[in-house]
């Protein structure tokens, strides 16, 4: 696996060998002919075993479409992913994803408990274990009281908290998730970004993480990738090196997390085309 | 988090009231079913004696309402009608109970796969647009006229519209639901039953409905054809026998039939199905 | 797979399955001597006897003719009714149990009614396949628009899109997937319809030929009228979902089966 | 049905007896197998017969050559075609006859009768050139009577336009315009006549033989091979119960009620078709060489060897 | 309509009177029997012209619920919403809503500028008008590119932004938007909310604006609103008397929206039962 790591330009010899996941020169165009649009011009980096890396780049940027490339879920243009030395070809065992688009993922003729015992279901564990495992994750989205009811008996928060509830049961190695925390308030957000540290240290899982929060991604991660706009590349890769475990007070006091929170800003802001800046400043709203 | 904060107490309180109430509004709701369907009979009942008295539809051919129901009151004292009943709804039964267990795992692969659709294409539009009617004598020369050759003439009718319902159903699957199948590595039952089949069953529902009509048609029409005991045989008796009294309460007779298959399915459908009307389907 | 090679695989699927199964029955039929099961090459050969001459013209072409008149107008009931019941709380369920009733109607109590009121020309004909054909339509465009998301629901009332705007700009693309549904199987039924509409009052059509070909034993006869209207089945479909990749194309991209 | 009524107590042992199906259609033409049911003669020549009630041909013959049902009723062309197609299939004996052999009957209106509108302009077959009559099937016994007495009346068939229409709605056709001449039979004929429908035509007995043997009963080659003696006694039973039904008419008019739905009134006043299991070789000619005439056969057919061994009427 | 006010605490006589929208003892009970739910428990508030009040509440609180009671599309269980002085049946006109399930409010049969211009239409602009605020509206929310495609080609947030242009090509006079910026970057967030703000001054529209996100919902509102968990009451109206126009920087910089964002913070997470709290405390991740 050694060979491949010399492509790596940000990634030095020794960690890259220790990737679980190696993602090389992706390109993703979609559709063909004149209406063919490039959301994924090369994007290059590597996650650790256990490693948190969290994705940030503006709306439209390809933070979905990446996900989806290293879920398996779509097949990319170029490049390719490795997991554990193996290009990806579909999608495997052990992964989990939290969707964007987390209204369409439930399935909405099940009650929240039978949307998150599904997938445990599908992997064999157990009725016992699979019934308090349930249990445990609903509560600690605080959702134990909905348990019976349906998706469409959700508020949008709600039922996005029934999806991470879902993918923490399965405890999956892998864990992508598309911006978990859009809907929901901050208190719980704050709640669930440190449910899901918990989960990472208790059951050693690694994970992608999208978000359009830059605190919340530089609070969570071990590493930040940060995409330019479309045809999007990773304009720049940021160690986070603050002290584990993270605290919503204590980290965010320390002056490295304010630090790291303005050089990210900084890189996200860094577009070489600012289109929405161009907007505010010459539109009249609407 | 906020939602456990609910507060039990309210609830819990005025169940006993909450139990009674909920009775109620069951029986409410049957009756209004009941009132409705009793509407809708009438307006058709209205319209029919309506045309008869116009002229439209000659009285002398045409029985109007008090006919018919004059008919009924004296098919019902008759022990072969209601052998005959039984008979042609046993074969709607078992045919559209046959049709579905081919049809809607096939009907859900051909939706899922481009290959099976694109290889089965050919053969299925080939032989859709036979007439159950024209393979009478080959089914019966090949079954004879047993309950076995009617159930499998009204299943292979019923087969079809099952098959093109549910592949339009399996392919209005939203992609993201099967995206999470994916993901969480759903072997194919947990699929096909945990997510291909209720979320086609909008589809599906309908199609059964259309299924259920045409079985109790083909099953009347292959009474009359091939002479299996039924309703179909007992109208082609009357037919025969000039009693257009008896032929037509007959015919309504089936078409009451119709209403109550379609009555059921649409109760099945309502528990399996609510989600897309609550709020799901997109 | 490149688009073009998976484009290649699909065809040669959907031509080889045929070939493959027309070369079985070739072979296994190629001895018989029963009269129920003639060789296939005896109703090759009657095939071409019968429909390229004079026959496709007097017998095919008016058969097509009423099965498409009649299609064309159980479609335009079928989605403007199911319209009109969809979008009414009363009229759905005032004709609920009237529309199950008429759908179970055996053909025997139609042709009555049909006969009195249109005599036995093309036009009763013409009827009772329409008669037959909308109600998968009706059902679809009924159920279609009863499902409709309550979002999109919401969002016309927001915007205020009413009246025929939102019919056309909301409702009946939102209830088109189903709509299609119903169109697809009326389009089998409209052609079983061609055959059994011809049972009576008949003389001549395909449906007629079949018909007077199974009466009189003449197998081979009655296959080549079946294998017709199959070729028929199967080139009305390639129409339609030609039609349908069109109209819905933003339904079958949006679902990643396009 | 009704059961075996107990005058017939000379039959074999119950336990002797064959259970066989018999296809039948709802007319008036297969009263002697309702009559041997009843009258228990089926059960004295050892069988026990279960009718099965079809709407024509086209599934019983199928159902003959598969074997669920053994014996059928047919009507004479259904027989002719398939045996002419060269389908195993056996003529039994003869089942009705469209008038006694030995002249007309004394019965007050004919059974079947080319009728048209009580005040149409069209009074005889020559008028009908280029008008529609309905019958109830194209290319079968109908269509060939109506031609063949449009031809011996003077007019022209092959002018004429055939409309196949359920009996049962002929009247009304008639009567709507829909339709110029109707050719039917009971219990259609009384309901017409009473309507003051014209009659312009008889078509049944309009043959060089009027008296025309136009149905049989029919069995498959294989079955009577295998089974000789269901079939020979099946053949003693019917030609018995034709008889019965023949000389007891009072009693087979009631029989009538049992299997049909016909009204009282009805079962009285139609006209009863001449029951008869002789088969007439000359009437059946009459009718095979008709067909080929008129297209219905598409080759000549003779009917001795169809016949076989079947019993003929000794003129 | 001076005799309704003295049912408002917290609204004074005077501006009462001045209220275009008053929503008085709104209650809310989804389902009945013994799967009663209630979602809202007693909601009063008031929303003077032009007035930007915000909404924020934890999720599942019925933040929507009362939006949609509020736009005439649900009929509350209780209580009225009135408008102009007389009670809200149904939807009015001149009222525009940006829903939470954005992605399916946007019709997926026309394209991105065509789901704009519906409305529009619908109102019988005229065409060149129409075709002029479509662009203006794409423009304003970064999306001038964009106006061909359908809308499952675009992102989660490119979505939401399709949905904003519509609300705001359409100039209410009353706009109702439910976390309408949950899915798009911090930076264009900012832009964002500048654009409403920047709507309302123009075009003199009343919003009422559902977030979850604090920082927000005081730099935008004149007023906000904080609901507590279900069954949802008014838990406090904050007066927002921040100085007008605001700015991203300045005005996050002043003193005062600190002191704001601080007590709107203590306000919503100052709940009776801070279940949330425990379940993050007890529960093992999954
Ligand atoms: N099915 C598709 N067909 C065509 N283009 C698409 C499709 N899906 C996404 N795109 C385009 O690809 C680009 C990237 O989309 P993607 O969903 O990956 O963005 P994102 O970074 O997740 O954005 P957001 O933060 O808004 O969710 C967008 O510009 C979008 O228009
Ligand atoms: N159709 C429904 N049937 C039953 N209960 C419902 C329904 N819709 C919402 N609820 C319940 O009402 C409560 C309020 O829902 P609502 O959507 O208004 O919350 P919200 O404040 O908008 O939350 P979020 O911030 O998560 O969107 C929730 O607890 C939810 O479970
Ligand atoms: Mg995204
Ligand atoms: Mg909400």
């Amino acid at each position: 696996m050694s060979m491949l790591s010399t492509v790596h330009a940000e990634v030095d010899k020794e960690t890259a060998v220790q990737n679980i996941l190696e993602v090389e020169h992706l390109t993703k165009t979609y559709g063909a002919g004149s209406t063919a649009y490039t959301a994924l011009a090369d994007i290059s980096f590597g996650v650790r075993s256990q490693e948190l890396v969290t994705v940030v780049g503006p709306s439209g940027a390809g933070k979905t479409t990446l996900l989806k490339c290293i879920a398996g879920l779509m097949e990319p243009s170029g490049g390719q992913v490795l997991f554990e030395g193996s290009p990806v070809r579909g999608v495997r065992k052990g992964l989990a994803v939290v969707f964007q688009d987390y209204a369409r993922s439930l399935y909405p003729w099940f009650s929240v408990a039978r949307n998150v015992a599904l997938p445990l279901a599908a992997a064999k564990v157990p009725r016992a274990e699979r019934e308090e495992r349930v249990s445990t994750a609903l509560e600690a989205v605080g959702l134990a009281a909905a348990r019976h009811k349906k998706p469409y008996q959700l508020s949008g928060g709600m039922q996005q908290r029934v999806a991470i509830a879902r993918a923490l049961a399965y405890r999956p190695s892998v864990l992508l998730m598309d911006e978990p925390f859009a809907s929901v308030d901050a208190q719980t957000r704050a709640e669930l970004e440190d449910l899901v540290l918990k989960a990472r240290a208790e059951f050693g899982i690694t994970l992608v993480f999208i978000t359009h929060d830059i605190d919340e991604a530089v609070y969570l991660a071990d590493r930040v990738v940060v995409l330019s706009p479309p045809p999007a590349r990773v304009s720049e890769t940021v160690q986070v090196a603050l002290p584990m475990p993270r605290d919503q007070i204590a980290t965010k006091e320390l002056p490295e997390f304010g630090h790291l929170r303005a050089h990210v800003y900084r890189a996200v802001k860094n577009r070489p085309d600012d289109v929405a800046g161009q907007a505010t400043t010459t539109a009249t709203a609407s | 988090m906020t939602t456990s904060t609910i507060d039990p107490h309210p609830s819990t309180q005025v169940m006993s009231t909450d139990a009674l109430r909920a009775a109620s509004q069951t029986r409410r709701r049957l009756m209004r079913n009941a009132l409705w369907g009793v509407g809708s009979i009438a307006l058709g009942a209205v319209l029919w004696q309506g045309a008869v008295w116009l002229g439209v539809l000659p009285a002398r051919y045409f029985p109007g309402v008090p006919d018919l129901v004059r008919a009924w009151v004296e098919l019902f004292g008759d022990e072969t009608f209601w052998m005959a009943l039984g008979n042609t709804l046993l074969t709607t039964f078992l045919g559209l109970a046959l049709a579905a267990v081919f049809a809607i795992p096939l009907g859900i692969l051909i939706g899922r796969s481009v290959y099976l659709f694109h290889s089965t294409q050919f053969v299925l539009e080939f032989f859709r647009p036979i007439p159950v009617v024209a393979l009478i004598p080959l089914v019966v020369l090949i079954m004879g006229i047993g309950v076995d050759a009617k159930t499998f003439l009204a299943a292979l009718a019923a087969f079809f519209p099952l098959v093109v319902q549910t592949t339009y159903g399996s392919r209005s699957v939203d992609p993201v639901a099967l995206d999470t199948a994916a993901t969480y590595g759903f072997g194919p039952f947990r699929r096909l039953f945990g997510v291909l089949l209720p979320a086609a069953s909008p589809y599906i529902m309908t199609g059964v409905r259309i299924s259920a009509a045409v079985c109790l048609l083909v099953s009347v029409a292959t009474e009359i054809i091939v002479g299996s005991p039924g309703l179909g045989q007992s109208i082609l008796i009357a037919e025969n026998s000039n009693a257009l009294d008896v032929m037509y309460a007959l015919i309504a007779m089936t078409g009451f039939l119709g209403i109550g298959l379609n009555g059921l399915v649409v109760a099945v459908e309502s528990r399996t199905v609510r989600w897309a009307r609550e709020g799901g389907a997109s | 797979m490149t688009a073009a090679r998976r484009k290649g695989v699909l065809l040669t699927l959907e031509v080889a399955t045929p070939v493959v199964l027309l070369a079985l029955w070739w072979v296994l039929s190629s001895g018989s001597t029963s009269t129920f099961n003639p060789p296939l090459s005896e109703i090759a050969q009657r095939f071409v006897q019968n429909w390229f001459g004079e026959l496709f013209v007097t017998y095919f072409l008016p058969s097509l003719g009423r099965t498409l008149a009649g299609y064309a107008i159980a479609v335009v009931i079928g989605v403007v009714g199911g319209t009109v019941i969809g979008l009414s709380y009363v009229a759905r369920r005032l004709t609920g149990p009237l529309v199950s009733f008429l759908r179970s109607i055996p053909g025997a109590a139609l042709l009555a009614p049909a006969v009195t009121l249109l005599g036995v020309g093309d036009a009763m004909k013409i009827a009772i396949i329409a008669f037959v054909c909308v109600w998968p339509i009706l059902l679809n465009t009924i159920d279609g628009i009863d499902e409709m998301a309550p979002t999109q629901r919401n969002t016309d009332r927001i915007f205020q899109v009413n009246g025929m705007r939102r019919l056309m700009w909301s409702t009946l693309p939102g209830a088109s997937p189903r709509i299609f549904a119903g169109l697809r199987t009326s389009l089998a039924l409209a052609l079983i319809m061609l055959v059994i509409s011809e049972m009576i009052a008949s003389t001549g059509g395909l449906g007629y030929f079949i018909l007077q070909a199974q009466t009189t034993f003449d197998v081979a006869d009655m296959w080549s009228g079946i294998i017709l209207l199959g070729l028929l089945g199967y080139a009305l479909t390639l129409a339609f979902t030609f039609i349908e990749r069109r109209v819905l194309r933003w339904y079958f991209e949006s679902k990643g089966t396009a | 049905s009704g059961s075996p009524s107990s005058g017939s107590s000379n039959s074999a042992g119950a336990g002797e007896l064959t259970s066989i199906t018999v296809g039948v259609l709802p007319i008036v033409d297969v009263l002697p197998v309702y009559v041997g049911i009843q009258e228990g003669i089926f059960k004295k020549h050892g069988l026990e017969v279960t009718p099965s009630v079809a709407q024509g041909g086209a599934a019983l013959i199928p159902s003959v050559l598969q074997g669920s049902v053994p014996i059928t009723f047919t009507n004479t062309i259904s027989h002719m075609i398939a045996y002419n197609k060269g389908l195993p299939v056996k003529y039994l004996a003869s089942a009705v006859y469209s008038e006694s052999p030995s002249g007309p009957s004394s019965a007050d209106h004919p059974a079947s009768i080319l009728a048209t509108a009580p005040d149409s302009p069209i009074t005889s077959v020559k008028q009908l050139a280029g008008k529609t009559i309905s019958i109830n099937a194209l290319k079968g016994i109908q269509e060939l009577a109506v031609r063949n007495a449009v031809d011996v009346g003077g007019g022209d068939s092959s002018t004429v336009k055939f409309l196949a229409l359920p009996l049962q709605q002929a009247q009304g056709a008639l009567e709507a315009g829909r339709v110029d001449a109707i050719s039917i039979n009971e219990p259609f004929t009384t309901a017409a006549l009473k309507a003051g429908d014209q009659i312009i035509a008889h078509p049944f007995t309009d043959f060089k033989i009027p008296a025309a043997d136009y149905a049989d009963y029919t069995t498959s080659t294989k079955y009577a091979d295998a089974h000789p003696d269901v079939v020979k006694n099946f053949t003693a039973a019917i030609t018995e119960a034709s008889e019965w039904a023949r000389t007891h008419e009072a009693a087979a008019r009631k029989v009538l009620l049992t299997y049909t739905k016909l009204s009282a009134q009805d079962a009285q006043e139609i006209t009863l078709p001449y029951y008869e299991a002789q088969a007439d070789p000359a009437s059946l000619q009459e009718l095979a060489d008709l067909a080929l005439k008129y297209k219905i056969l598409d080759k000549p057919l003779d009917v001795t060897s169809m016949l076989g061994d079947a019993a003929v009427l000794q003129k």
